[in-house]
């Protein structure tokens, strides 16, 4: 996972898992990708049906599993393809979010975003920036008996 | 239904026979004297009436027992319960979200100038021994009650609420923080007795008792207790009634009203939202609007 | 090795003998365990996925086959629907065997009596198979089986041999409802099954094992038949952990299920509070 | 086996400083504030300083020193279809206790019955043997306090390897066990011998104690072996959240749950965590059928394996009186109250009618 550089740094590469939308985040990525967009190869998607479905829990077992660091993402305001999920989640993101930080969860470690499905500009972005930020703020040991599978 | 204002103990022991008498409830639940100071007691006698207390240290939360889960409470029949103006709130949370009629239940609402910590506690409500939550409620009467007893109170003495606690813990660092919680919740047994004295958690069957897959692990570890304790806090988010039954039973003596405390300021400051026992109110989580602040997300 | 970590076993075999039940035939990974491995017809285990848990199921193959053991189960749960993703070849985890057993040794001799409903003839089967591996030891055997439907009868292959067998008398009934166009067994609940065999009590055991309403009307029709009801057996199962005594949430009173049980007589549930 | 010795204060504050320099766990009640709430707790000491033995009882019992909350059965490693299993030690670091109530110390005494019938539970014995109890009679009650009631004291010597009376000055120490004699043994120079006198027991206070509650566990055992059906369970659960806090605060309470807990797709860990009976789900089937369908079984089933299951299986009463499910209960269900009127309802009916 980290080995020491040629000049003896430590060079770390952050495990991300990112929880996107079917209908607008996961189509944006999938245009960065045929787009042949330059991005970290940090990110796992897992795709849902909306932001709506992304329960809060799938953040903390992220976490919980080995992730370094999290991006959440779904469809702009007003884009949604039920409607109204990702105004909820909205409410409940902004919610977890200070609640994380206040048991002392780096919210830098958290991306959320949204990303349309033209936008493989910005997933691209948002990818590369998260996985910046998080191999700045190191790997996430100290959170609360993380587990790790064996041959990491 | 009329509104009967008396003014004095023995007028809840009179209101409380009447409506036993006249068959408008088949129990009254309320307090009565135990060893430990009051505790809450069901009254089906007319006679037993006599039995029921109320004072400073009335703690409990009876809107508890008002949950749909509470099974061997609803072979009991149309109940009145007495409620202080934070009981009427959970109250209120049970009709907004469907799980109690407002007809099916009588609410003897009794004004409250704050209560103890602990019921088994002073005579006397004092600066020192008054619960921390109460100074956080400006509510000394409850609204939705159907009547109403007890003289008008002062607000609780003491200043000592428990904003000053989270703003020491906010000005912490993230790392002092997650040491911080991390050594509070290693003391957490599970035993969710934070759960099952909340009036708002009624699940028929609570996320982290699902197995399917397990969501929270059910050890009490480091990982099990922060998810569990991070989700119960979530889950009460702009629904805390702000009782804190959950701090009171905790047998680890966790102080687990702050995790609810900082959601509530969170909720009240983003969506100008307070729990109130107008159970006409939506929940902020069950609602949203089109302008929701959303500096957080890229 | 701690008395809660489980032996290894290997799934060797495995039928599906109705659309949610499936056997399987495991063996022990190592041989030396295997070979000191013996139990009694009756003795229940906890078979473990690793990742999902322990279940409790009774050892549904007989004694006198030795080398391996099998397990039938239905999904139900979490551990049940873990084993169901399971195939031929894969580990799983062994505990046992626990629990008290059917009183072979006193039934020698006798005319022996078998009720079963559904899945409950897996308990069942271990010591019909027990008792007709030892054929010369007893009387009669008579079965009488019933299931929901035509598709919920288990070990079907081997209701066709005992069907076969001239020392072995066989009833089946389906549900009403349950029966097939070709169904030539009879069309009724289990209790009615037995009150139209009716079977004799003399110098007979009686071994009764199914839902709870079917034991529920079966046990007074036997007493009714002559049946005395410390000769009538069935097994009990409460939701179990551990199997050793200790977990604390089996017990029936003072009974614990997993030490006293599972195999009680009729004239002992009489005397359990109501609580299994 | 009684050896009487003397040891000085600042003897025990220097004894356990050996023990722990020497690498052994102490375990002591320390006291923790929190938002002006103290609360004393067992815990492991780094200092002799932190042990607080002058305070009231600690508000969970001394199980978890043997019993931890949750611990690891075993571990398992997966590679396509075939599993590894690793094992955990059955064997554990030394671990004194020092201050042990006499009810908690008694409490692993009488649990040692359940764990060892038949199948003999390594884990728990492992922790039982690698664990010295110093325990300390008490010197205050509250109202909750009832181990008279149940065949104990203030000052039973019940479970201890050492017993200490405080004395002027310090304590006077009883050596009870072989393993008792052997912490002696190595630590002799600080405990000289206690000249002539017997202790002064603590006879006023056992008094007080027995006023609280004084019942018959052999009526209340019969009474309650013949009134499995009674209104009184249905009267009494009502007001009971159904929570077990009352369970987990308890010395003798050791009903577990196991669950597997993968910690990635090839291997994991098999825990035993604590459970109560008082939760729903402790006996729910996977079928979704539960035999004991409501909070009047549940709790009749905790009072009924304390005061007659137990009793009849092993002998003796499954519980200590230390009163702490007493103190523990949100919704003030009074386990002295309810023993009291079972007694007065058992002397009124001759145990049985």
């Amino acid at each position: 996972m980290s080995a020491p550089g040629a000049d003896g740094t430590v060079s770390f590469e952050p495990r991300i898992i990112a929880f996107v939308c079917n209908w607008c985040t996961y189509t944006g990525a999938d245009l960065a990708g045929t787009s042949r967009l330059p991005m970290a190869p940090n990110v796992r998607i897992i795709r849902l049906p909306c932001t709506g479905r992304i329960d809060t829990l799938f953040i903390l077992k992220a976490f919980e599993r080995g992730a370094d660091g999290v991006i959440v993402s779904g469809c702009h305001p007003a884009d949604c393809h039920y409607t109204s999920g990702n105004y909820h989640a909205r409410r409940r993101f902004a919610i977890f979010r200070e609640l994380m930080e206040f048991v002392g969860i780096d919210p830098r470690r958290v991306t959320f975003s949204w990303v349309s499905a033209s936008e493989g500009g910005k997933w691209a972005e948002v990818v590369n920036g998260t996985t910046e930020r998080v191999r700045q703020l190191g790997p996430f040991e100290t959170y609360p008996g993380r587990v790790r599978s064996a041959g990491e | 239904m009329f509104v009967l204002r008396v003014n004095s103990m023995q007028d809840l022991k009179e209101l409380s026979k009447k409506l036993l008498e006249q068959k408008q409830v088949s129990a009254i639940l309320g307090y009565e004297h135990g060893r430990r100071g009051p505790r809450p007691v069901f009254v089906t006698e007319v006679a037993d009436c006599e039995r029921l207390v109320f004072d400073h240290r009335c703690v409990h939360n009876l809107a508890a027992y008002l949950s749909p889960r509470r099974t061997l409470v609803a072979q009991l029949g149309r109940l009145a319960v007495v409620v202080k103006a934070c009981d009427a709130r959970a109250v209120a949370g049970l009709i907004r979200e469907s799980q109690l009629k407002r007809e099916d239940v009588v609410l003897i609402g009794v004004r409250c100038g704050g209560v103890v910590r602990d019921p088994n506690g002073a005579e006397q409500l004092s600066a020192d021994n008054v619960a921390p939550r109460c100074l956080e409620c400006d509510k000394r009467e409850p609204a939705l009650a159907d009547h109403l007893v007890g003289e008008p109170k002062p607000p609780p003495p003491g200043s000592a609420s428990r904003d000053a606690r989270l703003s020491e813990i906010e000005a912490l660092s993230p790392g002092e923080r997650l040491t911080l919680w991390t050594s509070l919740l290693s003391r957490c047994t599970r035993c969710h007795a934070c759960r099952q004295v909340c009036p708002m958690c009624f699940c028929e069957r609570c996320i982290a008792d699902k197995t399917q897959p397990t969501w929270i692990e059910t050890s009490p570890h480091a990982r099990g207790n922060l998810a569990w304790h991070l989700t119960r806090a979530l889950h009460l988010a702009g629904r805390c009634v702000n009782c804190g039954e959950c701090e009171r039973a905790c047998p680890a003596h966790i102080p687990l009203g702050l995790l609810n405390r900082k959601v509530a300021r969170v909720v009240a400051e983003r969506y100008g939202y307070r729990v109130t026992d107008d159970p006409s109110t939506p929940t902020p989580i069950g609602a949203y609007r089109l302008d929701d602040e959303q500096e957080f997300i890229q | 090795m701690n008395l809660y970590q489980p032996h290894l076993v290997r799934i060797e075999e495995m039928v599906d003998e109705t659309l949610d039940t499936r056997t399987f035939k495991l063996s022990f990974e190592h041989a030396a365990v295997g070979e000191k491995f013996d139990f009694k017809a009756g003795q229940f285990g906890e078979y473990s996925v690793f990742g999902a848990g322990e279940c409790t199921f009774c050892i549904a193959s007989p004694p006198t086959r030795k080398g391996y053991i099998e397990a039938s189960f239905k999904v139900v749960g979490k551990v049940t629907r873990a084993m169901r993703r399971l195939n031929v070849g894969d580990t799983m985890g062994f505990r046992g065997p626990y629990g008290n057993h059917f009183p072979l040794d006193q039934m020698r001799g006798k005319n022996l009596l078998f009720i079963a409903g559904g899945i409950g003839l897996a308990p069942v089967r271990c010591v019909i198979w027990n008792a007709l591996d030892l054929r010369d030891q007893f009387q009669d055997v008579t079965i009488i089986y019933g299931a929901r439907s035509v598709a919920d009868l288990v070990y079907q292959r081997e209701l066709e041999d005992w069907a076969r067998r001239s020392d072995v008398r066989l009833y089946q009934c389906v549900d009403p409802g349950g029966e097939t166009p070709d169904w030539k067994g009879a069309v009724c609940f289990v209790p009615s099954l037995v009150e139209k065999v009716a079977p004799s009590p003399h110098d007979a055991y009686a071994i009764v094992c199914g839902p709870p309403i079917m034991i529920t009307f079966t046990l007074p029709l036997l007493e009714k038949l002559g049946f005395a009801s410390d000769r009538v057996y069935t097994t009990l199962e409460n939701r179990m952990k551990c199997g050793l005594g200790k977990c604390g949430r089996c017990n029936i009173g003072s009974v614990y299920v997993c030490k006293d049980g599972p195999v009680f007589t009729a004239a002992q549930l009489k005397t359990l509070p109501p609580e299994y | 086996m009684n050896t009487r010795r003397t040891l000085s204060t600042a003897d025990l504050g220097a004894l356990v400083g050996d023990l722990i320099a020497a690498g052994t766990t102490v375990v002591a009640p320390i006291r923790f504030v929190d938002q002006g709430r103290a609360s004393i707790e067992y815990g492991p000491v780094q200092s002799p300083d932190e042990m607080d033995l002058d305070g009231p009882q600690p508000s969970r019992s001394l199980k978890e020193a043997v019993f931890p909350p949750t611990e690891v059965l075993f571990r398992w490693r997966q590679a396509k279809s075939a599993v590894e299993i690793e094992e955990v030690p059955v064997s554990f670091k030394e671990t004194v206790v020092v201050g042990a109530r006499p009810c908690d110390a008694a409490a692993l005494e009488i649990l040692d019955r359940v764990m060892g019938w038949d199948f003999r539970d390594e884990l728990w014995f492992g922790r039982r043997q690698a664990t010295t109890v110093l325990a300390l009679a008490c010197t205050r009650c509250d109202e909750s306090c009832f181990c008279t009631a149940v065949g104990l004291s203030p000052a039973s010597t019940r479970g201890a390897d050492w017993f200490l009376t405080p004395v002027e000055g310090g304590f006077e120490v009883e050596v009870l066990t072989l393993k008792g004699q052997a912490l002696l043994e190595r630590h002799k120079a600080r405990c000289p011998e206690a000249e002539g006198s017997t202790t002064k027991r603590v006879a006023d206070l056992e008094q007080e104690v027995r006023a609280h509650l004084d019942v018959r566990p052999d009526r209340i055992r019969a009474w309650l072996e013949t009134h499995f059906d009674d209104a009184l369970w249905k009267r009494l659960a009502l007001r009971c959240h159904g929570c077990g806090a009352c369970a987990f605060v308890c010395p003798t309470c050791h009903c577990f749950d196991m669950v597997d807990e993968p910690d990635g797709i090839d291997g994991g860990a098999r825990r035993r965590n604590w459970d109560t009976c008082q939760s729903a789900l402790f006996t729910l089937h996977g079928s979704g059928y539960n035999p004991r369908k409501d909070q009047a079984a549940r709790f009749r089933q905790r009072i009924l394996h304390k005061f007659a299951i137990y009793p009849k299986r092993f002998g003796e009463v499954l519980c200590t009186g230390c009163g702490r499910c007493v103190r523990v209960c949100a919704a003030g269900m009074d386990l002295v109250a309810i023993l009291a009127e079972i007694g007065r309802t058992a002397a009124e009916r001759g145990g049985s009618a």
